[in-house]
């Protein structure tokens, strides 16, 4: 049990790091929906199926789902390094309206 | 600019592991493993007799702490609103992204069904069983879903789901008041408890859960299909 | 409770005021495909029935009582907690949502819903006598509240709303592992029960850092200092129906939250010294912030900030003084802010757009000089009272941090009668010929209905200042009532005292 | 070597993904990624609640004849409700940053407060004061509220 | 009912006549009726002015467990009399012709007579306030009232009552916080608990009380440095309004001054507390504040080119010498200091409605257009020539007995360097009233002045009323010290020994009959030496020459401009911006905490903040 949790809660932490860090927005929801499969899990472990099926079913699922779909319709849903990029894009075109304003 | 962002940012790391340093010796203090259960004793001593539920999860979500999953379908009722207030309806000409191609289609055609079973299995036995409406709820939702992806194209039908979404939830509180107006306490479970473990038992809480699981099936099948009907960036 | 004195039918009533906002709100958009008429009046019908319902209950209450939702006998059942104090907040929140109701023609019915949804919330934080209970109705309240905000579909409130989802989620995830910290002491979630332990289990670090969390948390609502930089930009952004409902009832409930939890739960040191300090940063920063606003809207946010501030300050008093001031003050500032922002729906911009608006509208404008002067507590108008509350609440504890509160305070006011008063003269300037008007426009006269409004809540504090004799003899009472933790434990576990 | 006892190891867990989620609020510039951030916490969160609840050698709360001993059966109707709520916040949440997005063309938190700040400012009329004065920045897509606005009421 | 609940309901009656009727033409005239009426009810109370006795008002109030009582003693009649006389000759003035222009240049008349009437009453309250709580409502109700009052003009006024009001609340939040304080140590609002627990209190409690409510009734009395206020509000009231706060208004301050730290806390305590470091105690500090507060208004006074702005920086000086006299301490001081209350009242009001005569004709009060009016309107002028003369405090009128008094107890009481400073002022007072006189009705009239007439009765009638008061106090003091007599022994002051004509003391007394026969006599002496020369001969006021050449009829001659500017230059730098920068340096710093709080808030990192302050605030809990 020991060597079980410790392994899952490591994957956990390490997915839910990687959420912050991955450049693409991609690859970060689905860290976060391996963080929600990890903790449901952990549910399991815990005795508790209930919270552990609707913590996959809505978590890792349906909220994952959900997510994705707003990915697609923001636009963002592409492979390559999308999220940040874009925002920088968009901030390049900040100081450029500022420049003619200003 | 650029390194008060950055300095701001190493501030919010070092609060951030404070926190944790905080809540690690908090946590320390707790022994693992021991709850006290002051509730929770007394709900497994009496709950079966009291709400002949053999899922004492499903009694105290549905029996003992009823309210709480009345506020909660409320939320997602709320969050379904709003998001539909937010969104709005789509246009007309808006443009849609294609259809799956057939595997898809056929796939999502077969899927259909199967799901929609599923779910209704999960939520009926959610008294005896792990599982119920929540669970139940979501598999009805993608059931729904489903084949939404499959054929972008089809219209959504935002009635239906508006109707069903209200009547389930009325049909929650309405349980609730018919014990109101037997002069008992506001949720009070009736009908004879039964056999416990069996399908048929824990009285009115089957029917419950049944309201519930429509209720959460409509409210996520309504805000997937809103998000949906937005039309994508052009990107 | 001896079920000898009321009729048990009468006293359950009392959920309805939480149960039927919840059922119309669900079968508004049913009913919406059948008659749009229908839809517009069933709001306020439904609420006119809880009110009536809690008056009859607030008729045959002679003590506390409580209910055991669903019959599970407490602790293991969700119980509501009813005196006077959760009666008094569960009828004003039913009141103020029925004036503050929106009427106009063109509401759509997902705004009809989403104001029902926020009245039963209320009731529900004003009644509920469980944690998690109050966790729920809170996460319901915000909701519906995001929804409102954003209701008036612009890109600018679609931006507040959201950075006030975000900000409140995080307040609510602190919450959620502040009730988790308190479940994991004590096992038990009952307000009552949880008086019972806390002396021995929560008077320690772990009960001083769950009420932190919680209080965080809740402070979102609450317009508690360092969280509460959402306010501007939301009641500037939302409509001014909404942004009244937020700053004059929710947060108000925020604040009756803390406080049941400060009283009955958390009763240390610690935490009183926390309100108190985040008190009196709230105060300073909303009345110089507001003394430099340069629009209407958000020099009303941030006097609202520096207000609740003050309740803050005065629920941080220890024992039945506290409460007395503190309700005082929150029941006054619930009357008078809501009214000025019905006022500032068409008077929210540029102050100096409002030059000479008194010819355009003098009924507003009086109004707005009455709330003024009773914000700023000029006697005999109900601010004062409860200013002199506040002050006397605070001078008798001695202690030197009390009395900075207190000097903190007075200064404050003589900020807030500055910057009023030099609106309540931009309001009466007379307009030369030489001088150009406001910006685009000449100020907009006030919407019949907006007037009626807040006209109303003037005769409501006029009628105070007439009654004030026995209307401070009943709120020192409830304040009693509520500030006594042995009833609400008697009450809540009449057999045995555990 | 011998491993951390699995309570401790839990707690860190549950505790670790509260701080993560917060840290990534706090520090996140897109919106998306804050959304995210939060739905760890709350994650983490309910993980802190069930907690509160374990039993060592008993099992869920599901009767099943034998009588052992049962962990404690509120947290988890309590986390049970608390996923829920999340994932409606999450929606909610979700939609409103598709119309932010559609409004402001940005997901940059701080690009967003300082457009929001000069919007209110010209919409009240006044000038932020020379001290509060930001790169002026026009929207870059002309957002249709109105036609938002009028849908969104029938409905 | 006693006698003081009706004058109290008829005043409150006259608040509701002149809401009612007071935009009719007649509404002005009704309500100086009403004032007679109220004057007519405080004469039926001058047992009380002169037995010192106490009436009781039937109907006491408890809210919040706080009783509040009103009682009217000899002091409180005594400020009411000068209260009500004030607002009857005011109403009186603006009755008739001067309320028919007011109402034709678009002024709101009728709000003029509710807020004259709402300042009665709420003055009547405080002076018959029996507790702290109804010393502070009266207090909150008499400053709203004369916002009211000084904001209706519009315009500058706005601005000047805006610094008012700001002003008024700093104060009444100190008296609030005094309050709380007494409330703290005596366990309740009461003067009698406050006074059996004064002993008791420690020295820095005793500072704390003397300072809070000090500082509190100052501002409104407009002592140094609080004083930057009342000139400019008073000025820009419409003329009868102008009159009545100059005479009455300010005094309120004076009034809760003696209540509380005269009558209440004794000077004798107030004595007692020193001030490190220093040779000052608690009373000589209240004396050069006194002084100060003449000296510094007064030269500022004399810079003023505006009447009205004149006679309000000096009403402010004139304040000093009462708080002087009072801070003197024995019988000739707070005689005079009091005494020096109504003399005051009288010519300054006599003086406003004199300038707001000329106002009235002329269009102008700036000292440098006008001139030679003393051939247009005589009576006004006379009526000036009396007030001056009492401002300046020269015999025959009353001015002069109330200041040779206080001077005479200056010295005896040996604080000649305050006596010194007290001549300063009146040195500055006479060349300053000098200066009015002269712009105004000397020298020669101007082109556009030609056809100005003296002004209608209901306008001259009041100023007469006033002067001949100023002329008949100034020959016959006894009529005023009598009231003042019993004052002193309700306040358990020494009681000043008084005659007829003036005071009789063991050190020499002063009869004013004398005075003023050896002083006509005087003048007629010269008048026949004058006349019976025969040398006279009667000069057109236009006939004269400069430099040896006759100017011509449409040249106008008048030294006006730039008056005193030698003495300008030497002590311009003196007072120049005198506290100006404390007013200033309170208001950037305002403004620079106020523009850091809105930027807290506008570019907001919320969830940091939030974070950082769980963080904080645990890592606090942990470590405590």
């Amino acid at each position: 049990m020991e060597l079980l949790t410790l392994l899952i809660v490591f994957v956990m932490l390490v997915a839910a790091i990687s959420v912050l860090l991955l450049r693409n927005m991609i690859a970060a929801l689905a860290a976060a929906s391996v963080v929600s499969l990890a903790v449901s899990i952990i549910f399991v472990v815990l005795r508790a199926p209930d919270v552990a099926m609707t913590e996959a079913a809505v978590g890792a699922g349906l909220s994952s789902l959900i997510l994705a779909l707003g990915l697609r319709r923001l636009g963002l849903w592409r492979l390559e390094r999308g999220g940040d990029n874009l925002l920088l894009k968009h901030r390049g075109q900040d100081v450029q309206e500022d420049t003619d304003h200003g | 600019m650029v390194e008060r962002r950055s300095v701001r940012d190493l501030a919010a790391l070092l609060f951030a592991g404070g926190l944790a340093f905080l809540l690690l010796v908090i946590g320390a203090q707790f022994v693992f493993g021991s709850a006290p259960m002051l509730i929770g004793q007394e709900i497994l001593k009496a709950a079966p007799t009291e709400t002949g539920a053999a899922n004492i999860v499903t009694a105290v979500v549905l029996g003992y702490r009823g309210i709480d999953t009345l506020g909660e379908i409320a939320i997602l009722f709320t969050a379904a609103t709003a998001a539909g207030l937010v969104l709005g309806k789509r246009r007309e000409n808006a443009r849609r992204d294609p259809d799956g191609g057939f595997i898809l289609v056929a796939s999502a055609d077969l899927l259909f069904p199967l799901l929609l079973v599923v779910g209704f299995y999960i939520i009926l036995h959610g008294h005896v069983t792990p599982g119920g409406g929540f669970q139940g709820g979501v598999i009805l939702a993608a059931a729904f879903f489903i084949p939404l992806l499959a054929r972008p194209g089809t219209p959504v039908n935002h009635g239906g789901i508006s109707l069903l979404e209200g009547l389930a939830g009325a049909a929650f509180i309405i349980i609730g008041l018919v014990s109101l107006y037997q002069g008992h306490e506001f949720l009070r479970p009736m009908l004879e408890k039964g056999q416990l473990g069996s399908l048929i038992s824990a009285g009115t809480l089957p029917l419950l859960y049944l309201a519930v699981g429509l209720k959460v099936g409509a409210e996520l099948a309504g805000l997937l299909a809103h998000i949906a009907d937005v039309e994508a960036e052009e990107s | 409770m001896n079920p000898a004195e009321m009729n048990p039918q009468d006293m359950h009533q009392i959920v309805l005021t939480v149960v039927l906002p919840l059922l119309a709100a669900f079968l508004l958009p049913v009913f919406g495909r059948i008659s749009m008429t229908f839809t517009r009046y069933l709001g306020p019908i439904v609420l006119l029935i809880g009110l009536l319902s809690t008056y009859v209950v607030w008729g045959e209450m002679t003590q506390p009582y409580m209910i055991a939702i669903g019959g599970f006998a407490p602790p293991t059942g969700i119980v509501f907690y009813i005196d006077q104090l959760s009666l008094l907040f569960t009828a004003l929140v039913l009141l103020m949502s029925l004036l503050l109701w929106p009427y106009h023609r063109d509401t759509s019915v997902r705004e009809y819903s989403l104001s029902l949804l926020l009245a039963g919330a209320a009731c529900g934080l004003a009644l509920s006598g469980d944690l998690f209970n109050i966790y729920v109705f809170y996460e319901l309240a915000s909701v519906a509240s995001f929804g409102l905000v954003a209701a008036i579909a612009s890109g600018a409130a679609y931006a507040a709303a959201i950075r006030y989802l975000i900000i409140s989620g995080f307040g609510s995830v602190l919450a959620l592992t502040g009730i988790a910290l308190v479940y994991t002491q004590t096992g038990t979630l009952n307000l009552a029960q949880l008086a019972l332990l806390a002396p021995e289990q929560l008077s320690n670090i772990t009960g001083i850092t769950a009420f932190l969390l919680i209080l965080l948390g809740v402070g979102v609502k609450a317009e508690l200092f360092p969280v509460n930089t959402w306010v501007p930009e939301v009641y500037a952004t939302a409509k001014k129906r909404v942004s009244a409902l937020l700053a004059g009832l929710v947060s108000k409930l925020a604040v009756l939250v803390l406080v049941r939890l400060l009283v009955l739960v958390f009763q240390t040191e610690q935490a009183l010294q926390i309100m108190l300090l985040l008190g009196v940063l709230g105060v300073i920063s909303g009345e110089l912030a507001a003394w430099r606003a340069k629009d209407m809207s958000r020099m009303l946010a941030y006097s609202s900030i520096g207000q609740l501030g003050m309740v803050f300050i005065a629920f941080s008093i220890p024992g039945e003084a506290g409460l007395y001031a503190g309700i005082a003050v929150a029941l006054h500032h619930l009357l008078v802010k809501p009214a000025l922002f019905l006022l500032a729906e068409r008077w929210g911009k540029s102050l100096e757009g409002l030059r000479g608006a008194a010819r355009v509208s003098p009924g507003g404008a009086m109004l707005f000089v009455l709330f003024a002067l009773s914000l700023v507590g000029v006697p005999p108008l109900p601010g004062f009272w409860a200013k002199l509350l506040v002050v006397m609440g605070l001078i008798s504890q001695g202690a030197a941090m009390y009395s900075v509160a207190l000097a903190v305070i007075l200064i404050a006011t003589v900020i807030e009668a500055n910057y009023f008063f030099r609106l309540a003269i931009t309001l009466y300037a007379k307009t030369e010929a030489g001088e150009k008007t406001g910006e685009e426009t000449e100020p907009k006269a006030h919407a019949r209905l907006d007037i009626a409004t807040s006209a109303l809540f003037g005769a409501a504090l006029i009628a105070a200042v007439v009654f004030i004799v026995p209307l401070g003899q009943q709120l020192k009472d409830t304040a009693s009532q509520a500030a006594n933790v042995k009833t609400y434990i008697s009450t809540v576990f009449p057999t045995d005292g555990r | 070597m011998s491993l951390p006892e699995p309570g401790m190891t839990l707690y860190a867990g549950a505790i670790g993904l509260i701080v993560i989620g917060i840290a990534g609020i706090v520090i996140s510039k897109n919106l998306f990624r804050i959304l995210l951030a939060l739905v760890i916490a709350e994650a983490g969160a309910n993980m802190m609640l069930v907690l509160a609840g374990f039993r060592f050698e008993a099992i869920a709360p599901i009767i099943t004849g034998q009588g052992m001993p049962m962990v404690d059966p509120v947290p988890q109707a309590m986390v049970l409700t608390a996923i829920v709520i999340g994932v409606g916040i999450q929606a909610l949440a979700l939609s409103l940053i598709m119309r932010v997005y559609k409004a402001y063309g940005t997901l940059d938190m701080r690009v967003l407060s300082r457009r929001l700040e000069q919007d209110i400012s010209n919409d009240a009329g006044v000038s932020p004061g020379s001290s509060e004065e930001e790169p002026a920045g026009v929207r870059p897509l002309p957002s249709p509220m109105g036609v938002i606005s009028k849908q969104g009421a029938d409905a | 009912m006693t006698a003081l609940d009706h004058l109290l309901l008829f005043s409150a009656a006259t608040v509701l006549l002149a809401l009612l009727v007071g935009q009719r033409p007649y509404g002005g005239w009704l309500s100086t009726v009403f004032y007679a009426g109220q004057f007519a009810l405080l004469m039926q109370l001058a047992g009380v002015g002169y037995s010192g006795g106490i009436i009781v008002s039937s109907f006491s109030l408890t809210v919040l467990d706080h009783t509040m009582s009103w009682r009217f003693d000899a002091l409180s009649w005594f400020f009411a009399v000068i209260t009500i006389g004030a607002a009857l000759l005011a109403s009186w003035y603006s009755a008739g012709a001067w309320g028919k222009k007011f109402r034709a240049d678009g002024g709101n008349i009728g709000l003029l007579h509710l807020a004259l009437a709402l300042n009665v009453f709420s003055m009547l309250l405080l002076l018959a306030s029996g507790d702290f709580l109804s010393l502070f409502v009266g207090w909150e109700l008499v400053s709203w009232a004369s916002f009211l009052l000084m904001v209706m003009a519009g315009g500058a006024a706005s601005r000047a009552a805006l610094k008012y009001v700001t002003y008024a609340m700093a104060g009444a939040m100190a008296i609030f916080a005094g309050m709380a304080l007494a409330y703290h140590y005596a366990g309740s609002l009461q003067y009698l608990d406050f006074v059996s627990v004064l002993p008791l209190l420690s020295a820095s409690q005793g500072w704390m009380l003397v300072a809070l409510f000090g500082c509190g009734f100052a501002v409104k009395m407009g002592l140094l440095p609080f004083h930057l206020w009342q000139a400019a509000a008073y000025a820009e009231t419409p003329g009868p309004g102008a009159a009545f706060l100059g005479a009455i208004s300010s005094r309120m301050g004076l009034y809760a001054i003696i209540v509380v730290l005269f009558q209440l806390i004794g000077l004798i305590p107030i004595e007692a507390l020193k001030i490190s470091f220093t040779f000052l105690d608690g009373q000589s500090l209240l004396g050069w504040v006194a002084a100060f507060s003449i000296i510094f208004p007064t030269f500022t006074a004399l810079r003023q080119n505006d009447a009205r702005m004149l006679l309000a920086w000096h009403g402010i000086g004139q304040g000093g010498y009462m708080l002087l006299g009072l801070a003197a301490g024995d019988a000739l001081g707070s005689a005079g200091g009091l005494m020096h209350v109504f003399n005051h009242a009288t010519y300054q009001a006599a003086l406003f409605f004199s300038v707001f005569a000329v106002v009235h004709q002329t269009g102008t009060s700036d000292l440098n257009k006008l001139g030679g009016l003393i051939t247009r309107m005589p009576i006004s002028f006379l009526v000036m020539l009396v007030g001056i003369i009492g401002l300046a405090g020269m015999p025959p009128m009353n001015g002069f007995v109330s200041k040779w008094m206080v001077y005479r107890s200056l010295m005896l009481e040996g604080m000649p360097l305050l006596f010194v400073a007290s001549v300063i002022g009146t040195l500055g007072t006479i060349l300053s009233v000098y200066k009015l006189i002269h712009n105004m009705f000397l020298g020669q009239l101007r082109l556009e002045h030609q056809n100005v007439r003296e002004v209608p009765w209901s306008m001259v009638a009041p100023m007469v009323i006033l002067a001949a008061i100023v002329l008949i106090t100034g020959m016959m003091p006894g009529l005023v010290l009598e009231p003042i007599a019993s004052v002193q022994a309700a306040l358990g002051l020494p009681v000043v020994n008084y005659t007829l004509g003036g005071v009789d003391m063991a050190s020499g007394a002063l009869d004013m009959i004398w005075v003023c026969g050896i002083l006509f006599g005087g003048f007629a002496i010269g008048a026949i030496l004058f006349y019976s020369g025969g040398r006279t001969q009667h000069i057109h006021q236009l006939d004269n020459y400069a430099g040896g050449h006759f100017l011509t009829a449409d040249t106008r001659y008048q030294y006006s401009d730039n008056f005193y500017a030698g003495l300008m230059r030497v002590i311009g730098p003196m007072y120049r911006y005198s506290f100006q920068w404390l007013e200033n340096s309170i208001h950037s710093v305002t403004g620079l905490l106020g523009s850091g709080m809105k930027s807290w808030y506008r570019n907001a990192q919320p969830s940091f903040y939030l974070l950082a302050t769980a963080v904080l605030a645990m890592a606090w809990v942990v470590v405590l």
